[in-house]
């Protein structure tokens, strides 16, 4: 078994509404010196060890981000 | 790509217009763009020079099939040339206007418009439905109207097919995610299954605006001296191109293609800056502060500023330093053509500049002025202080070229009509009728939509007395006096495949009748026309059939067509999409109390009587495609004064109170129809066929211009009276019957409400969850 | 009576709810999110609808609002304060109430017509009802299950804060089938569902949402 | 100018239907071996150098994520 990270951010030249309403709130909160911010998804899986990379790219890509407007890392992470 | 100029931007390297005079040779990638060589040619004759790269943006954009309208641009006219000064009466705007606008009395005017969204749901289906509401919201605000509800006729490949899975979900909560975070009851729409829309599902979007009359604001930029102001959201990357993709032939490669750096051509919505924008905008015309306006959707800033110019009396010029950038090193091609969403353009008179700026700032508004009218002739744009663009703003935004495409009757039009489906082996037996009613009931096309319309708020506001599952969609307008409006929308594609002519003439009754079946009058019409290649003759046959058979149909009921939209390249490989023209179709109505439900057992004993005529019908019906997956013969006969009658005892009758509820009859035919009645109504009936006649023919042929009516016991006479004495056919077909919870057609079969149920709500959530 | 509505940018049903409150017999008085003061009402409705687009999480930023700063420190001293779904919501981050809304079990938005029944009559809202009345009203929203530990859903039963419940089929997976609550002095509500979409048959299923106005216009002159 | 992220998750004894539907339907595409799957959030910031942890704290805590149904990590990312 091993904890893999599916990290998917909305690509840079895309519009985000929820980061931009999360940038928009700070300052009204007093919270200041921050300049962007980007708001995206993270996905935590426990995957069986025979699963391989390729698999994982192959799932990031088809299920859990549209790469139109998505950009995506995967991760094994350390146990 | 071929050689080009260096666009990386930043002074010096500024493909401007003197650059543009002393370099006639460069090679520019026209082609691309989507330009063929002779459109090129075109605009070097009208510039007497080659197109600056910014130019060639625009054109490309501005010239494409979606913009310009270049194809159907010569079927199109018939729609004003079959428009009498009659039916024109009550129009305060039409074609040519970003959305049509009637008058429906005691001073309110409505405007209502559909559009397509297609590809773009395809490649991306929340955002693409989503953006496809809110562009369709932007173009009736750009009227001057308060937006007060949508519709969303959509299509989609067989509903077990893995695709569908995919596009389904994404588009109904890209339709319900933007509509209700706009605070927009969905009123109505449509959900249609076929083979053919596998691979390019259509999502249409209407939307319905009001406003008193004296507030109806027409986009044209006039008045020298006058500030063109840029207001709403940033302008980045999205969608650049996304035109010229969405209606051209190089759709596969558009990721790609164009000589561009590799963008999305899809855009992210942001529901939330377009309801503060709608909020906004309001503000704005209520405090007289505007002259002008128009909306940025495809092609946006190209659009928007040649649109005005030409719509104006002088010239204008723009300052693309002043536009708001979201994203860094744009040059002049991309922000004239990027498509960012909730944005809008208006032109202010200059003492009133901070006044607008100020109403702007209380809603948190991003607003800039970014130009002004001039007296000058032509559309002068600059970037970085050089002149990038110098045209005459009609030659971008009018005078794009006109196709007189190649027509043909495909051959095999006759094989499919001598492909009877009356001759189709049918059930008999009673337990064969009972299996077919609950078959039919459970199929996709037939069973009930709730799965999709419970994803979309039909309550905010308060204003709203009819939604899903009615056949038109009814809304309050005025409080005080209680008159309200109602809209629907239709097309049977499979119809429109037999017989183009007939089946939009079809699709045009369904939506009139559906109209006329909440007690509502129809006053006008919209369309939007969906349609594969036009460089195939047989779709441009098609078109040309459709277009003709909803114009003659018009005249005849006396509505006119206001606007609409065409998309065309709907198709996949060489595969066309079934002709599908949908229809829209609005009403008013003076008393919103008195509309008609649509569900029996609302008064205490209810004879259920059938209007018009049942024939043997079967062309193109919905039983044909289950049972069969048959698609042969000719469509449903057309009778448009029947269909005028119906409405006007419609009417009557619901004016009256002689009229609890009425249904009407379409695909599926009675039984569907009674079944529908029944279940949400929640109340059972007892019906009997007429004597004699073949009782499948009865239950399920598809013949129009029939409505099931429910009519309290007490109003019988009266009501049947009026009928025979107005030469409406009619026949008493039952009772409804609150005590037995089922519905029992007599000499067929008795089926309890829950078994019904189960079939007609069960198929939706089984198939998406 | 003067009954405040609060509008933030993104709020959608504050034209409903005022309709209401006129319909009650109250007068309806508009307040803005960016408002320092209450205008002298005599209680709040905080309205449904996507405060600041909601994209962060429900309500999340709207507590930040001036105005939710007076409507804290006004419900501190006991006046009714009314949070339909997006009020809920911010009611619930701006620690009005216990617990969160979140997402829907089903992962879909849900408008239909839901019975509810009635746990507690006794609060400044909902005095006009029955004890286990069944009422029809509208519910519409995305994120409406309701989550809290056990240890406050058991407080929230034993003192009987739990307002309505749903009966029949739970659209969200809301913990013990809880559609609405209350403080611990009932004058603080929230719900999910929406009153103010049932006060006239012609526009809405019923009108069984009604009774929330005029109970709290009763406690209001009472008081 | 430093890039900081903030992963907000549903706390582990929360239900997450969301991660849930995910892995629900991965069996159904094909892909085996995935026995669990939970989804949150990704915010990226770009904050100002003089912004200190405890301020990213702060707003991660009063803004970004809610403590009574999530976790959060806040780390600063290598340039
Ligand atoms: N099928 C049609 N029938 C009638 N009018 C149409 C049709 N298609 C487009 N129009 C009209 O042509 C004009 C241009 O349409 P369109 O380009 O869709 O507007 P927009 O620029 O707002 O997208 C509009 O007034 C529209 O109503
Ligand atoms: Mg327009």
């Amino acid at each position: 078994m091993a904890r893999v990270v599916v990290d998917v951010m909305p690509k840079q030249e895309i519009l985000d509404p929820q980061g931009q309403a999360v940038a928009n709130a700070l300052p009204r909160l007093g919270f200041d010196g921050i300049t962007e911010v980007r708001q995206g998804k993270r996905f935590e899986l426990e995957v069986a060890d025979d699963v391989d990379d390729a698999t994982l790219a192959n799932i990031a890509e088809t299920l859990l981000a549209n790469p139109v407007i998505e950009d995506f890392v995967v991760r094994r992470a350390e146990a | 790509m071929t050689d080009t100029i260096d666009t990386a931007g930043g002074p010096g390297h500024i493909d401007s217009v003197d650059r543009a005079k002393t370099s006639p040779d460069v090679d520019q990638p026209f082609r691309e763009l989507g330009l063929k060589d002779d459109e090129y040619q075109r605009i070097r004759e009208i510039l007497g020079r080659r197109p600056t790269e910014a130019e060639l943006a625009m054109y490309s954009v501005m010239w494409s099939e979606h913009c310009s309208y270049k194809s159907s641009k010569v079927h199109l006219k018939y729609f004003g040339e079959t428009t009498t000064d009659e039916m024109r009466a009550k129009m305060l705007a039409g074609i040519g206007e970003n959305a049509g606008v009637v008058d429906i009395g005691d001073g309110w005017a409505v405007t209502f418009k559909l559009e397509s969204h297609n590809h773009p749901s395809y490649v991306e289906p929340y955002q693409g439905a989503a953006t496809g509401v809110g562009g369709i919201v932007r173009d009736i605000m750009a009227m001057g109207a308060r937006p007060v509800a949508v519709a969303d006729p959509l299509r989609f490949g067989p509903a077990d097919a893995p695709d569908t899975k995919r596009v389904l979900p994404g588009i109904v909560a890209g339709v319900g995610g933007y509509g209700n975070c706009l605070g927009l009851p969905n009123i109505g729409g449509e959900v249609v299954f076929d083979e053919s829309y596998a691979g390019n599902p259509l999502v249409n979007a209407m939307c319905v605006g009001v406003m008193k009359t004296e507030d109806l604001h027409l986009a044209h930029a006039s008045g020298k001296g006058n500030k063109i102001i840029l207001f709403g959201a940033r302008t980045g990357l999205d969608g650049i191109g996304g035109v010229s993709v969405l209606a051209s032939e190089t759709f596969d490669g558009d990721e790609s293609g164009g000589g561009r750096k590799k963008l999305p051509s899809v855009q992210v919505g942001d529901p939330f800056a377009e309801k503060v924008l709608i909020e906004c905008c309001l503000d704005l015309y209520h405090s007289g502060l505007i002259v002008g306006i128009q909306d940025l959707g495809g092609a946006g800033l190209s659009c928007a500023t040649s649109e005005l110019a030409a719509a104006g009396d002088g010239g204008m010029r723009v300052d693309l330093d002043q536009v708001p950038l979201r994203a860094a090193g744009m040059n002049a091609a991309e922000i004239l053509s990027s498509e960012s969403q909730e944005r809008m353009c208006a032109v202010v008179d200059p003492s009133k500049v901070d006044e607008f700026m100020k109403v702007c700032q209380k809603w948190d508004v991003t607003a800039n002025v970014i130009g002004e009218v001039t007296d000058g002739e032509n559309l002068e744009i600059y970037w970085q202080d050089e002149l990038v663009v110098d045209v005459p703003p009609r030659t971008v935004a009018h005078h794009g070229p006109v196709y007189q495409r190649p027509v043909e009757r495909p051959g095999e039009q006759d094989l499919i009509a001598a492909d009877n489906a009356n001759t189709l082996a049918r059930p008999s037996t009673p337990d064969e009728l009972r299996e077919t009613i609950l078959t039919m009931a459970a199929s996709p096309n037939l069973c009930s939509r709730a799965w999709v319309t419970d994803q979309y708020d039909r309550y905010v506001r308060g204003n709203t007395v009819l939604a899903q599952p009615s056949d038109g969609g009814v809304l309050r307008i005025d409080e005080e006096t209680g008159r309200g409006i109602a809209i629907a929308t239709d097309c049977n594609a499979r119809y429109t495949r037999l017989d183009p002519y007939t089946g939009a003439q079809l699709a045009l009754a369904e939506a009139y009748r559906n109209v006329a079946t909440t007690g509502a009058t129809p006053m006008a019409v919209t369309n939007c026309l969906n349609f594969g290649s036009p460089e195939d003759p047989g779709v441009m046959w098609q078109f040309q059939q459709a277009v003709r058979g909803l114009a003659d149909a018009c005249a005849e009921l006396g509505i006119p067509v206001t606007g609409g939209n065409v998309s065309f390249y709907n198709q996949t490989g060489q595969q066309a999409i079934l002709p599908t023209p949908v229809v829209g179709v609005l009403g008013t109505i003076d008393d919103v109390t008195r509309r008609i439900p649509t569900g029996i057992g609302g008064e205490e004993g209810e004879t259920l009587i059938l209007l018009g005529e049942t024939r043997e019908e079967f062309g193109g019906s919905e039983w044909a495609r289950v049972a069969h997956d048959h698609l042969g013969g000719t469509p449903p006969k057309v009778d448009l004064a029947r269909e005028k009658l119906l409405a006007e005892i419609l009417l009557a009758g619901s004016r009256d109170g002689m009229i609890s509820a009425a249904h009407d009859l379409s695909e599926g035919g009675l039984a569907q129809a009674l079944v529908e009645t029944a279940l949400v109504g929640e109340c059972g009936a007892r019906v009997v066929l007429p004597e004699g006649a073949d009782p499948f023919v009865q239950l399920f042929s598809e013949s129009a211009g029939r409505v099931l009516v429910a009519v309290p016991r007490s109003e019988e006479l009266r009501f049947t009276d009026m009928c025979t004495a107005r030469g409406l056919p009619w026949a008493k077909v039952g009772v409804a019957d609150a005590g037995s919870n089922s519905l029992d057609i007599q000499d067929v079969t008795e089926i309890p409400l829950p078994e019904l149920r189960e079939a007609w709500e069960g198929t939706l959530p089984k198939l998406f969850g | 009576m003067k009954i405040g509505i609060i509008t933030f940018p993104g709020t959608l049903d504050d034209v409903d709810a005022a309709r209401a409150v006129r319909r009650a017999g109250g007068e309806a008085v508009a307040l803005w999110h960016a408002d320092h003061d209450l205008k002298g009402v005599d209680a709040v409705v905080v309205p449904g609808g996507f405060s600041y687009g909601d994209y962060l999480r429900c309500g999340a930023i709207a507590k930040f609002a001036p105005v939710m700063t007076e409507v804290i420190i006004a419900a501190g001293k006991g006046m009714p304060v009314l949070g339909v779904c997006n009020g809920f919501q911010i009611l619930c981050e701006s620690g009005l109430l216990p617990g969160v809304l979140t997402r829907n079990a089903g992962l879909h938005y849900v408008c239909r017509d839901q019975w509810l029944k009635v746990e507690n009559n006794s609060s400044a809202w909902t005095t006009r009802y029955d004890a286990g009345a069944e009422l029809l009203v509208p519910i519409k929203h995305g994120e409406g299950n309701y989550v809290a530990d056990e240890a406050v859903l058991d407080q929230l039963e034993g003192e009987g804060r739990v307002l309505f419940r749903y009966a029949g089929e739970n659209p969200n997976g809301s913990r013990r089938d809880i559609a609405g609550i209350t403080d611990a002095r009932g004058r603080i509500a929230g719900m999910m569902p929406h009153p103010e979409h049932a006060i006239d048959p012609l526009t809405g299923p019923t009108d069984d949402g009604l009774g929330m106005f005029l109970s709290v216009l009763d406690s209001l002159v009472a008081a």
